[in-house]
């Protein structure tokens, strides 16, 4: 088993596309090397890079110091580097057993695949996970029927699957929720102690600090920095990333909240049922932030697409005074609805086309006919410097970006449309720091305008830093609402896990929380 | 009928001399209760259409004079085995005769040899088949072929540029009449043939490979075309209306004859000859095959073809300058795609049997 | 660094003029006669017309993306060309009654086309095949051998004759080209054209940006009929008659003009003016294989063969390893 | 909720499901208006009517499972057709018979593997890729045979036609090959990976799946049995015609879909289009024997199969409605 990989002065170009212009990087085994910086700066690129499913424009991979050359991601792989890809390497109509086993499945002595070890292999990686899971997950699911953080997870499990020594994990945690993070790094600390390498992609400084032992920095495709983890502080880092001084700050706004009680209420929802949810109440008033907490996939997305009029449900929706039943998504739009959803690849984004129909997709009706093409132009290019989008030109597919200026294109195209309700649905998935925090002020401000947010995250501190007052989804239902004094992170987490506020049953019993 | 029965009938024992070995002939022969099938491949095509209806029509005669039960038509768009299906199901309804207008010239010998066997008569119509018992029914296609370039090698002094345009090429009927073709330009050492294309016996692409010739060879003289590719090569002269018009080759279709009309106004030297490949041939195959089942002995010297075993019909109309009004008058009532037809009559079939 | 690219449609149109000139060295081609290789070009872009007409309603449908295709538009042109021989019959006032007749025909067939495909989730190769069979079927019953009527003089004079006896080009290239222009706006300039290409590429995209994907597939469908019937009425004007067949030679045909044109077969990018560059390569290319002397196997052979270099040239997929 | 779990588990995890219902009806009707179907001799008249379109089907089965499509099929068979009418003759021993047979399957092989290396290697869109072989291979056929002629002797032909071992029609015992083998096929390596690059190809190179070989190989397998039908017809017709697969290329995608695979790749088997190319086959019997009027059989014809194909949508509007 090797004991090192390096990639030393890596050129990556994707056409005219500098991705990494000077890419370096050490991992040794035993160790957690935390691969950090902006949306863009090619920590993808060079995930994939050293396992080969791109081919190298300069540059060398050294494994154990002898240079390596990868033909093909077979070669990689066979060399003990596993991958858990951002966008994830996952065939829909295929089951997760066959997913994880692919090209390695059991065989039988006739050359079949051996089916019950096949099962028995599977069942033994999910039990991993096993308590994280929504429903338990069974080694015949079709991917296309799972929802996104549990595709993550067999995403995950497929890569280590064959015991690799090398494990690359970009972004596996911008899918999961606390618990399920937590699970991966006990997983990721076992992992460590086995002798294994670990590669591991993050915007989450929390997660960083946490598990990682170095770090190095890429920004616009350049090496600018590695080191301990334990002689940098997170201020240095973020410097390094984005060349700013910190830009840190939550805005809360504790001195709003009496404010918003005169205002009118905007959205009321009274009993909202679907398949997963089991009755839905809440109001919120013109100008509030309103986080939506717990853990995935218990109906959060489904609440918020219910709203937006994409998911059929029985309950009624009073917004802006009046009561509707949405058909169609174009029907919310119309009064002022906006969804920025969850899964940005499969949801919100148009890959083969252009930055600029991907902005103004909603909005084109709005250009009249002949549609005025120059101005749809210049108001998403006010939409992309608004956001700090990086692009080559707004005729570029919207696929040549980076995840997070991906992300960016999702939400920039309910910007251009000046929506009053915004529904959110992780919006800050695989964002990079510098721009989050561009985000979150961006929202603060929509919020001042009076425009109204409904917000879920993944990530708990986005939660408590940002919003006014977060409802936490159990099972189908609000299980409590936190705000002011009482949003901290401690009753955050116990209400996702089901446990009323102030309630400390089971598990919880010894713990201070 | 009354008569209708399970036993397969039994023909004519002289009209199946290789075929089959009846070992005990009924003395009388059944006169009447028939039923008759059909076998047709292709049914995109006006000739098929026509040929359809008039068989319909024909047997309505029969069915009314109580000698055919039932006319069982297949008739789709289809390929050589789903040809054999067809005649395969008419074989299992227990038909009498059948009349095959074959999609491929060999391919459905041994199907046809087991309908033979069976003891049904069977009559290949608008194309020979070479299956010793299966008799054809059908015009000559080289004469027919030859009668239309003699008259474009007279027209033209003998003298001249011209162009070709064929059918499939590689299909029986084509094959044959660009035979002909060549025998008669043979004898017309003046006639220089630039180019030969084929128009897939198809309007359109006959149009279309016209307007190519007449772009590529603008001095041309004549072309020589056969059937409905005549109709498209027409139109692509007209709508290139060169300073001098080739002569060209006709087809027997009413949609023909008005466009000579109309061709006529705008270059009164216009002539064309306008012969039909008649699917009449068809409702007379039928009648000779009633006749057959009737128990009337064909006389076989009235046969031709390879076997000795083909009725070879008259065309049916040749229409030139001459007689150009009286086309016009025979399509008078008929729809624009009807070709000039000859179905011929009870009493004209029976010249081939003997008396 | 910049990307060296050429767009499908300029690059087909390129090739397509350097094929017409090296032709000229042929045997039997027009030589050094400036005369005749206008009238040829002129000839091959007016025979271009119709299938370019026909795959424009192919070109929406492979657009519209899973799986679109239209298979039913050979039969649709055939049943509005009967139509409008038999409606005209020889009368001018009739001609734009009967125009309407072909987009309405045509429009409601690809709505049921449309139907399939979007309600009941038949994939589209199929669902428009069986859908072409039915229409040959229809054209059966309503006319077995019976078609009676003739064009109107006046479409005559719009289609197949040249502009004016000064200008020698074809009424039907001028249509084309109006054609081509309302095509681009429709694709580029209306929200329904940027729609399409939107349900192209993700559908559930474009129905959480708010796009009615049911309707614009629909209306895809229904206007892909629609032109096809257009087709059939322009080709009508150009042949003067009428049979069952008129419209299959171009099926075919005009989803590869759609393809050579550099449309993504597999949606959500395309353009016309890629598919008119398209047909006339087509067009081209059978015309100048018909006057090459040559046996039709050899014929069918080159074809296929040029064609295959064609695609080759620019219809190469993004590669897996990048 | 279950019931409606019910549904889609059958529809998707057993494909073959549908097909089956749709066959048994289609024989059904076909029983009912022709009770001697099932003796044999009219059992296996039918059978070896249907047999090449069922190994044509097949072939376009696997390539649609992989993600493609294959329209030059047909032009492989007429290949395979005027050389085995050409080469063997109708005056052929049975060893040249076998002889043309293996080359046969050669050149079908061949023929797909020209698809295959455009396809995969030159990654060019197979839909028009294959249009443009069908006319490379239609053309070749027509060079090998320009007049419909030739043939095999009619000792050989005879064999397919006759031959019902144990009172059973040949072409059921290829048909229980043909399941035998995809059961195999499909359960080892190379079947899983037909299925993950027909259902997302990137998604399988990431996973260093051979993908550009495993589209490849499909092709060479449609070749293949686009030759083995070619073969079959052959025998059936005993005689050769350049035109001769033309007109089975659009059937046997139909098959194919109304068999229950999906046009966009990664879901289906082989029992399913096998089934479906029977019902399209016994569609037509039905045609035959119920004597509807000549002027209306082809729309009876084409709205049965359009019927048959939006079947399973309506069923499913149908549940969402009470949903
Ligand atoms: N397939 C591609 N084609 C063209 N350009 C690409 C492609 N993939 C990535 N790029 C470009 O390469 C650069 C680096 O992208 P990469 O995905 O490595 O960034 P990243 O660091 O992973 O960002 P993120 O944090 O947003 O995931 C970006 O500018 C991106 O636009
Ligand atoms: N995941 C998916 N992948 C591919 N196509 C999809 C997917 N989801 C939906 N579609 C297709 O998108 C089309 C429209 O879907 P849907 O009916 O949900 O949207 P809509 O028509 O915009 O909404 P509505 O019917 O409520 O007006 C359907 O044809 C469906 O097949
Ligand atoms: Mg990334
Ligand atoms: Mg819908």
């Amino acid at each position: 088993m090797p004991e090192s990989l390096s990639a030393r002065n890596i050129v990556k170009r994707y056409g005219g596309v500098v991705a990494l212009s000077d890419g370096n990087l050490d991992v040794h085994t035993g160790e957690v090397v935390a691969l950090i910086g902006a949306n863009g700066s090619g920590k993808s690129t060079m995930s994939k890079v050293i396992n080969g499913v791109v081919v190298l424009d300069g540059g060398q991979l050294l494994l154990d110091n002898n240079p390596v050359h990868w033909s093909s991601p077979q070669a990689a792989k066979n060399l003990g580097i596993a991958t858990v890809f951002q966008e994830l390497s996952l065939i829909p109509q295929m089951t997760v057993a066959e997913n994880i086993w692919l090209t390695r499945e059991p065989m039988t002595a006739i050359g079949t695949v051996n089916r019950k070890v096949l099962h028995e292999k599977t069942e033994e990686l999910l039990s991993l996970f096993r308590g994280t899971y929504k429903v338990d997950l069974h080694p015949d699911d079709p991917i296309v029927s799972l929802p996104s953080d549990e595709k993550q997870i067999i995403e995950i499990l497929k890569a280590i699957s064959f015991d690799p020594w090398l494990i690359i994990l970009d972004e596996a945690t911008a899918s999961l929720d606390s618990r399920q993070v937590q699970r991966l790094f006990e997983l990721v600390e076992d992992w460590k102690e086995a002798g294994k390498a670990i590669i591991f992609v993050s915007h989450r400084m929390e997660e960083i600090f946490r598990i990682a032992d170095r770090y190095s920095v890429l920004r616009n495709g350049k090496t600018v920095g590695a080191g301990d983890m334990k002689d940098v502080s997170e201020k240095e880092l973020v410097k390094l990333m984005i060349e700013k001084e910190s830009v840190f700050e939550y805005i809360r706004k504790d001195s709003k909240n009496g404010e918003n009680e005169e205002k009118p209420v905007c959205l009321e929802v009274k009993e909202l049922q679907t398949v997963t949810l089991k009755g839905i109440n809440f109001s919120v008033r013109e100008g509030e932030l309103v986080g939506i907490g717990g853990l995935r996939g218990q109906g959060q997305r489904e609440l918020l697409h219910s709203l937006f009029g994409d998911v059929p449900y029985s309950g009624t929706v009073k917004l802006f005074g009046n009561g509707y039943k949405f058909k169609h998504p174009r029907e919310a739009m119309q009064i002022g609805l906006a969804l920025v959803p969850g899964d940005r690849g499969r949801e919100g984004l148009l890959s083969i086309r252009s930055i600029l129909d991907n902005l103004q997709l909603p909005s084109w009706p709005r250009y009249g006919f002949p549609l005025r093409i120059k101005k749809a132009k210049r108001d998403a290019e006010q939409v992309g410097e608004s956001l700090n989008l990086k692009m080559a030109g707004l005729e570029e597919p919207v696929s040549s970006l980076s995840g997070g200026n991906a992300q960016k294109v999702v939400l920039g195209k309910w910007l251009v449309r000046k929506p009053k309700l915004f529904l959110l649905d992780d919006p800050t998935k695989g964002v990079d720091v510098g721009t989050k925090a561009e985000i979150y002020s961006l929202l603060t401000q929509l919020c001042d305008e009076g425009k109204t947010i409904l917000f879920y995250s993944s990530d708990d501190e986005e939660l408590i830093g940002l919003c006014d007052r977060v409802l936490v989804l159990h099972d189908g239902i609000i299980r409590t609402e936190l705000s002011g004094p009482s949003l901290t992170k401690e009753n955050l987490i116990s209400a996702s896990l089901g446990v009323s506020n102030g309630f400390h049953p089971e598990s919880r019993t010894g713990g201070t929380l | 009928g009354p008569q209708a029965t399970e036993a397969p009938t039994q023909p004519p024992a002289p009209t199946a001399p290789a075929a089959t070995e009846e070992p005990a002939t009924t003395e009388e022969p059944i006169e009447s209760g028939f039923t008759i099938g059909i076998s047709n491949p292709f049914i995109s095509s006006e000739y098929r259409t026509q040929m359809i209806a008039e068989l319909i029509e024909v047997n309505q005669e029969y069915m009314a004079a109580d000698i055919t039960t039932e006319l069982v038509i297949e008739s789709a768009d289809t390929d050589v085995a789903g040809q054999i299906q067809q005649l395969q199901n008419l074989m299992a309804q227990d038909v009498d005769a059948i009349l095959v207008n074959p999609g491929d010239v060999s391919g459905l010998n041994a199907t046809l040899q087991e309908a033979l066997d069976q003891g049904i008569i069977v009559i290949s119509v608008d194309q020979e088949l070479d299956v010793p018992g299966v008799y054809n029914v059908g015009i000559d296609q080289k004469a027919w072929a030859m009668e239309s370039a003699e008259w474009l090698a007279e027209k033209l002094g003998g003298e001249g540029d011209i162009v070709l345009i064929e059918g499939f090429p590689g299909h029986p009927a084509n094959v044959a009449r660009m035979e002909g073709v060549s025998e008669v330009l043979a004898n017309y050492p003046g006639i220089n043939v630039l180019a030969t294309d084929t128009g897939r016996w198809d309007e359109a692409t006959g149009q279309q490979v016209m307007s190519n010739f007449l772009a590529a060879y603008p001095n041309l003289d004549g072309y020589w075309t056969q059937d409905g590719m005549a109709i498209g090569a027409l139109q692509a002269v007209m709508a290139a209306n060169p300073a001098e018009w080739p002569q060209g080759v006709g087809e027997g279709r009413c949609q023909f004859l008005n466009l000579w009309e109309e061709a006529l106004t705008m270059n009164p030297d216009f002539d064309s000859i306008a012969v039909a490949n008649h699917p009449g041939v068809s409702p007379t195959g039928l009648r000779i095959a009633v006749n057959m089942l009737q128990g009337k002995e064909v006389d076989e010297s009235t046969l031709g073809g390879a076997n000795g075993l083909s009725f070879v019909l008259p065309l049916a109309a040749v229409i030139t300058s001459e007689n150009l009004d009286e086309g016009l008058a025979m399509c008078e009532g008929q729809p624009d795609a009807y070709l000039l037809d000859n179905i011929m009559t009870e009493e004209e079939v029976q010249q081939f049997f003997v008396q | 660094m910049k990307r060296f690219s050429v767009s499908p449609p300029v690059a087909a149109l390129i090739l397509a003029i350097v094929l017409f000139l090296l032709s000229g060295f042929l045997p039997n081609s027009y030589g050094s006669n400036v005369d005749i290789a206008i009238a040829q070009a002129t000839n091959i872009v007016r025979l271009a017309v119709f299938l370019g007409v026909i795959a424009a309603g192919q070109t929406l449908v492979i657009i519209s993306g899973s799986e679109g295709i239209d298979l039913s538009a050979g039969s649709v042109v055939t049943l509005t060309a009967i139509l409008t021989y038999v409606y005209v019959s020889g009368e001018n006032d009739r001609v734009l009654i009967a125009l309407l007749i072909s987009l309405g025909v045509g429009a409601v067939i690809g709505m049921l086309n449309g139907i399939g495909v979007t309600f009941l989730k038949v994939s589209p190769f199929v669902m428009t095949l069986g859908m072409s069979g039915v229409v040959t079927g229809a054209i059966i019953v309503v006319n077995h051998g019976t078609v009676s009527g003739r064009i109107a003089p006046i479409m005559t004079r719009l289609i197949a004759r040249p502009v004016s006896p000064s200008i020698p080009i074809p009424g039907a290239v001028v249509i084309w080209l109006i054609f081509g222009v309302l095509m681009w706006l429709l694709l580029e300039r209306t929200a329904f054209g940027k729609n399409l290409f939107a349900i192209g590429v993700n559908r559930v995209t474009a129905k959480l940006s708010g796009v009615n994907v049911t309707w614009t597939n629909l209306a895809t469908y229904s206007l892909a009929g629609a032109l096809a019937g257009f087709g059939g009425f322009l080709l009508v004007g150009n042949t003067g008659v009428v049979h069952i067949q008129l419209g299959q030679p171009f099926l075919f045909p005009s989803i590869a003009a759609v393809a050579v044109g550099g449309t993504l077969l597999s949606g959500g990018k395309g353009s016309y003016w890629g598919t008119m560059a398209g047909a006339i390569v087509l067009t081209l290319i059978t015309s100048l294989l018909t006057t090459m002397q040559m046996p039709d196997s050899v014929r069918r052979m080159v074809l296929g063969g040029t064609l295959l270099i064609l695609i080759s040239i620019y219809g190469r997929q993004r590669s897996l390893r990048l | 909720m279950k019931n409606r779990i019910t549904w889609d588990f059958l529809m998707t995890r057993y494909p073959v499901f549908f097909p089956l219902v749709l066959l048994v009806l289609s024989v059904a009707i076909n029983l009912y208006l022709q009770p001697n179907m099932f003796q044999l001799s009219t059992l296996n008249s039918n059978m070896r009517v249907f047999l090449p379109l069922i190994l044509l089907t097949v072939g376009q089965a696997i390539v649609l499972i992989a993600g493609g499509i294959d329209i030059s099929v047909g032009g492989i068979v007429s290949v395979v057709n005027t050389i085995l009418a050409t080469r063997v003759g109708l005056e052929g021993s049975s060893e040249l018979m076998w002889q043309y047979v293996l080359i046969s399957l050669l050149v079908g092989a061949l023929a797909g593997a020209i698809n295959g290396f455009f396809i995969a290697y030159l990654r060019l869109q197979p839909i028009i890729t294959t249009y443009a072989t069908s006319f490379l291979y239609a053309g070749f056929a027509l060079f090998i045979l320009p007049n419909p002629g030739g043939g095999i002797p009619s000792a050989i032909a005879s064999v397919y036609r006759t031959s019902t071992p144990l009172s059973l029609p040949l072409a059921f015992y290829v048909i229980a090959i043909l399941l035998l083998v995809w059961a195999y096929v499909s359960s080892t390596r190379y079947g899983k990976y037909l299925f993950a690059v027909g259902g997302k190809a990137e998604a399988a190179y990431e996973t260093a799946v051979p993908v550009t070989l495993v589209q490849f190989s499909a092709y060479v397998i449609s070749g293949f049995m686009a030759a083995l039908a070619g073969i079959a017809i052959t025998m059936l017709s005993g005689s050769g015609n350049a035109d001769i697969g033309n007109p089975m290329t659009l059937n046997s995608i139909t098959a194919v879909v109304i068999g229950g695979n999906a046009f966009s790749g990664g879901i289906g088997g082989v029992a399913g289009p096998i089934l479906g190319a029977i019902t399209l086959s016994v569609i037509q019997n039905i045609i035959s024997f119920s004597h509807i009027n000549t002027w209306w059989e082809t729309l009876v014809k084409a709205t049965i199969i359009v019927a048959a194909l939006a079947a399973p949508g309506v069923i499913n509007l149908f549940r969402r409605r009470r949903a």
